[in-house]
């Protein structure tokens, strides 16, 4: 195992990767920008050093200045995270290039499949099922017409070398193919230095359900079974769950035998998931793979009891799997639930700031990853995710309910939070049901946004006027405000003066 | 003490007496009698008729926010015949909206042009920003006056998108 | 299953418990002396009522004031928790005379539990292994003596209605008996309301290894397998286990099948404990019945992912087990640490007063069930136990290495804690090889007194001249020590006066 | 800004420099450069030399207590020439100690007499509180000059225990 490693990222899956080589005896290496020398993960690190000023571009995708540190640093091997340049192939050759170990695939199998329509086609060789679509980059507008004509509208423009949703855009008649081609192009070009797409044909209210699968150097490749992820907001996941609803044993083991297929053919290393949509008929059809830890990891690590960090590390210093795909034994159900900085009744407007009050839940099967602490600034230049809320329950009902409790006991102030439409999810009658699609938040609409407890209101109204009869009695102090918020640039706060 | 406060389109007068380390609150007349206690962080644990509350209470543009149970609740605390608490600048009402970035971003897409009649809720302009698209709404019903940028356009803190003027009926 | 259930304890336990009923549907009324109007279990229930002064006598062992607020809030259960009323079989009879259930055993149950010298003529009966001792009350010094004689030295004098060490007291010679029997006697009298002792031959170097059993009304009866708790200090446990190293499958059958017998004679109800003592040839001997929830109990939950006081409250509202043994199926391993307001280094001389700083730790598989948060206070009128850290891995050695981890992770300032202690005890080679026994902490010594690190000891000077640099340059405020602590009442705080 | 820093049986002295938001340190002529944050609740964070330190900090009894690693460091902070820390009453050293019950409780036993010759850290009492039965030591060697207490009586907190006079060597 290695000696000591630099994690090469921020925020809560930073902190998870320190916590993980913590156990595993490993010393850490942390990085922070300009933005995070409070950070969590500096806090918790053996080492932190800085990288540059606060824009990504300038430290966390700085690939030179991550290599230097770690060189320095005497670090062995070097942790990506998600995001960032946790799929970027350069970065994973720049570390061979230096001598360090990158905790993932080899460069090559990022970069094949990184490009979406090469993935493609190796699954179509695979014999994985396919959403039905353009093998190659579309090329000429009316190439691109006659294309989604053949295939059907509404079709869905994507970037070859894409992810997270950037670049992607659904067409739903053709008047509207040349500006979303257009715009995708151009969205395409300035997140991956690429403005090639591609066309596929959009399914009806699909299921987002994808295959965590762990292979070693020696080619032998098991999954860890299926998670659901269909609860998204313009393609960013919310809700995850472990496992899904949908999926019984004979769909598992023909989705997790397709991934373990697709990913051996392309000499694949490390842990990976295979992204799949499957349509109200349970056909499964393949989506793209991620080459890194997912964001959702937990609930698989909860039901699997298996530390998928610790299996990275692991795999990544050479060690074989150590045991089989029948040793492989789910229990239980987990669910999980992405505590952002955004505030969900306004069409989830990120809002950043200072965190003045973050009083987690806690207890049995309640887990929370979390990037912040009471204190902690959110800051404007990154993903606002704050912390993951995960449960285990001994059934999906008993997951949902202790969701439900851990979310009503989560108190934070300072910035306005996702925790309340998770509530509005949990109690939603469609999600106890286990009738989920990825158009579940659309269709719900207004139905999810989070509605204040009109008999709370009242007692909220006794708390202002004792803070304001409080205030009253004290001497006045100049700077009553919490720090500065980036909201507040728009319109600086102006306190109250509640005179005697 | 009397207070006004003011919760979205419900205003109550409120009094406020402190007997032997409780609070005996007056809300439009109906007596309720408080235990109140304060923690060093502003967090605010009420019993009130035995039921617990904890509320997270902080100033912030001139309201009082009482986060509660998940939601924030904005109130505005006036003493009778003197406005304690300022509206937000731009916020609902009937002022103009000046519709600023709160924050470094790109401007993904505008939805209006100058002179457009707006809806309250109408989407305006979409910024991209933390790595997310932010949709910005009309606070205001009335006619765009003025649209600042274009999209595809990068943008600072505190630079001006789209004006607002409101509708005068 | 009930509306609403009163909560009669604090601390930890108590927030476990809200807990529990919140994801069961069930609303939680909380009680609390004058010392926790501002304890946690106040902030988490959904009501909460005052019922006396800061002494346990007069609030929280108040049964007619415990009663009262049950029937005036309208609640239909009372949980007990541990400790206070948890076995005080008149508690539990005066619910079920104001028609509460009672989360626990029937009175009678509790009651022939409770008499230790009774519970041993009982498991007598059952063919239940006992540890050599008198059968009944010893009464006069002389009869006494002549038991002992028969036993043969080093004897146990213990309690005829005790627990929690009260009352014990170890004899190592007849010289000593006639001091230590008045000694135990008025413990007894003082703690129990009976003087009672019995006495019984001591093991060498014994293992204290427990049976958690459940019971529904219709009589069947399940055991979850063991914990160990041979890490104590006093006869106070320190650190549990489950399973236990010593433990195997035979053996856990012998034992289960034993405490199963035991309960089932009694017409025993809901969860309990059946402890034993087991000597270095795997003999087990029985020890004592625990008529309530452990402390520890959180081991076990982790390890069958059992909810037990999900299934205390099942079972008390007269729900079926629902399973079989065969269907209670243990994995990996459990390891927890009790963290007190307690100085490891000064003989665990405990240290009330206000927490400052409260940053327990969090991530995969580490619960942490606390009473307390930042800014609370651990009032000097009950016992010290702020929070239990409880992890699970795979094996022995993972969950190892994720306490050690967990607990340098742990962040407490304005008491002393037991971390270092633990932290101490996780390293320790007995401890990493499983050689325990209930002599474990005598025998270390100081070998278990927390030693700071040297090289720590430069950087906390660098900290406390950067403070007193910082205060220098300061206003200086009229009140900068922390809150008062009842330990500085020997001598007041003065504070250094730094001018600039 | 200069400081002489005593921890255990180590005194060492230091001098403070800030620059550019960094505090050079030097212990013993040995130099540091700190970067150091503060946060609300008194911790303290600290890069030295690239590794990471999470610090508590505190004023206790004229010392300031770091809390690190777990274990909590007692430093007496004084100026040359000058001491800034005050020694806490009855701790060890020339002075007598006066045993005071910290909190309320029973004293379960007495290990001394009047008259009595003690070493370092002799049992003294056994008070019980919070549950638990707490030994007092002695903290200076001497002899032990008052005993105010017998075996069984309850105590409020203040209440002396015993005192223990320091041998004069």
């Amino acid at each position: 195992m290695f000696a000591k490693l630099l994690v090469a990222n921020r925020g809560e899956i930073a902190v998870r990767v320190i916590r993980a080589c913590r156990d595993a005896g490993i010393r850490t290496v942390a990085v922070y920008s300009d933005a995070d020398r409070e950070a969590l993960h500096v806090r918790l690190a053996d080492e932190a050093y800085p990288i540059g000023p606060a824009p990504a571009a300038q430290s966390y995708l700085a690939i030179d200045r991550l290599i230097d540190v770690a060189r320095r640093a005497g670090a062995q091997a070097v942790h990506p995270g998600y995001g960032f340049l946790a799929e970027n192939a350069r970065f994973a050759e720049a570390c061979r290039a230096a001598g360090l170990t990158f905790v993932g695939p080899p460069p090559e199998a990022i970069a094949a499949m990184g490009d979406k329509t090469a993935a493609r086609r190796t699954a179509a060789t695979c014999g994985v099922p396919l959403v039905p679509g353009t093998r190659e980059p579309v090329g000429s507008d009316d190439e691109a017409a006659r294309a989604a004509r053949e295939l059907g509208y509404p079709v869905m423009i994507k970037a070859t070398l894409g992810g997270g949703g950037k670049g992607m855009r659904l067409v739903a008649n053709p008047g509207e193919l040349g500006a979303a081609l257009r715009l995708a192009r151009s969205e395409a070009a300035s997140a991956f230095g690429d403005a090639g797409v591609y066309l596929e044909k959009t399914l009806a209210e699909p299921r987002h359900i994808e295959i965590q699968v762990l292979a070693d150097a020696d080619g032998h490749v098991v999954h860890l079974g299926e998670r659901e992820c269909s609860i998204q907001r313009r393609h960013q996941k919310l809700v995850e769950e472990a496992p899904s609803p949908l999926v019984d044993p004979p769909l598992r083991r023909a989705m997790g035998e397709a991934a373990c297929r697709l990913v051996a053919a392309v000499g694949y290393r490390n842990a990976g998931t295979v992204e799949f949509l499957v349509d109200a008929e349970r056909r499964f059809y393949f989506l793209e793979v991620n080459t890194r830890l997912q964001v959702e990891h937990p609930v698989t690590e909860l039901v699997t009891g298996l530390d998928l960090v610790r299996e990275q590390l692991r795999l990544a210093a050479g060690e074989p799997l150590g045991y089989t795909q029948g040793d492989v034994i789910a229990r239980g159900w987990a669910i999980e639930c992405r505590i952002s900085a955004e505030d969900p009744a306004a069409h989830f407007r990120p809002s950043p700031g200072r965190i003045t009050a973050w009083r987690p839940p806690a207890g049995p099967w309640v887990r929370v990853d979390a990037g912040v602490y009471e204190g902690a600034e959110v800051p404007i230049h990154y993903d606002p995710l704050m912390a993951k809320l995960i449960v285990w329950g001994r059934d999906r009902g008993d997951a949902i309910r202790r969701m439900a409790g851990a979310l009503a006991e989560f108190g934070v102030a300072g910035v306005r939070t996702t925790i309340p439409f998770h509530a509005a999810v949990m109690v939603h009658p469609d999600f106890v049901a286990g009738r989920l699609s990825t158009a579940f938040v659309e269709r719900m609409g207004s139905g999810l946004v989070p509605r204040p407890d009109p008999a709370r209101a009242r007692v909220a109204m006794i708390a202002a006027a004792l803070h304001a009869y409080r205030q009253a009695g004290r001497a006045w102090r100049s700077a009553v405000a919490p720090g500065p918020s980036a909201w507040a640039l728009a319109a600086r706060p102006r306190v109250p003066r509640v005179p005697r | 003490m009397r207070f006004t406060l003011t919760l979205g389109p419900e205003t109550v007068a409120a009094e406020i007496e402190e007997r032997d380390g409780r609070y005996h609150v007056q809300l439009d007349g109906e007596r309720v009698e408080v235990d109140a206690r304060w923690s060093a962080a502003g967090t605010l644990s009420l019993l009130i008729g035995g039921t617990a509350y904890l509320a997270d209470v902080a100033e912030e543009n001139g309201e009082i926010v009482v986060g509660l149970g998940g939601h924030a609740y904005r109130v505005r605390v006036e003493e009778p015949g003197r406005r304690l608490g300022r509206r937000r600048a731009g916020a609902a009402g009937d002022a103009a909206q000046r519709l600023v970035a709160p924050m470094p971003g790109r401007v993904v897409s505008v939805h209006v042009r100058a002179g457009d009649r707006v809806a309250l809720d109408a989407p305006l302009v979409v910024l991209e920003a933390m790595k997310m698209e932010n949709e910005f709404r009309a606070t205001v019903a009335g006619v765009v006056a003025e649209v600042a940028v274009t999209a595809g356009q990068a943008v600072n803190a505190g630079d001006l998108l789209v004006v607002v003027s409101p509708e005068r009926t």
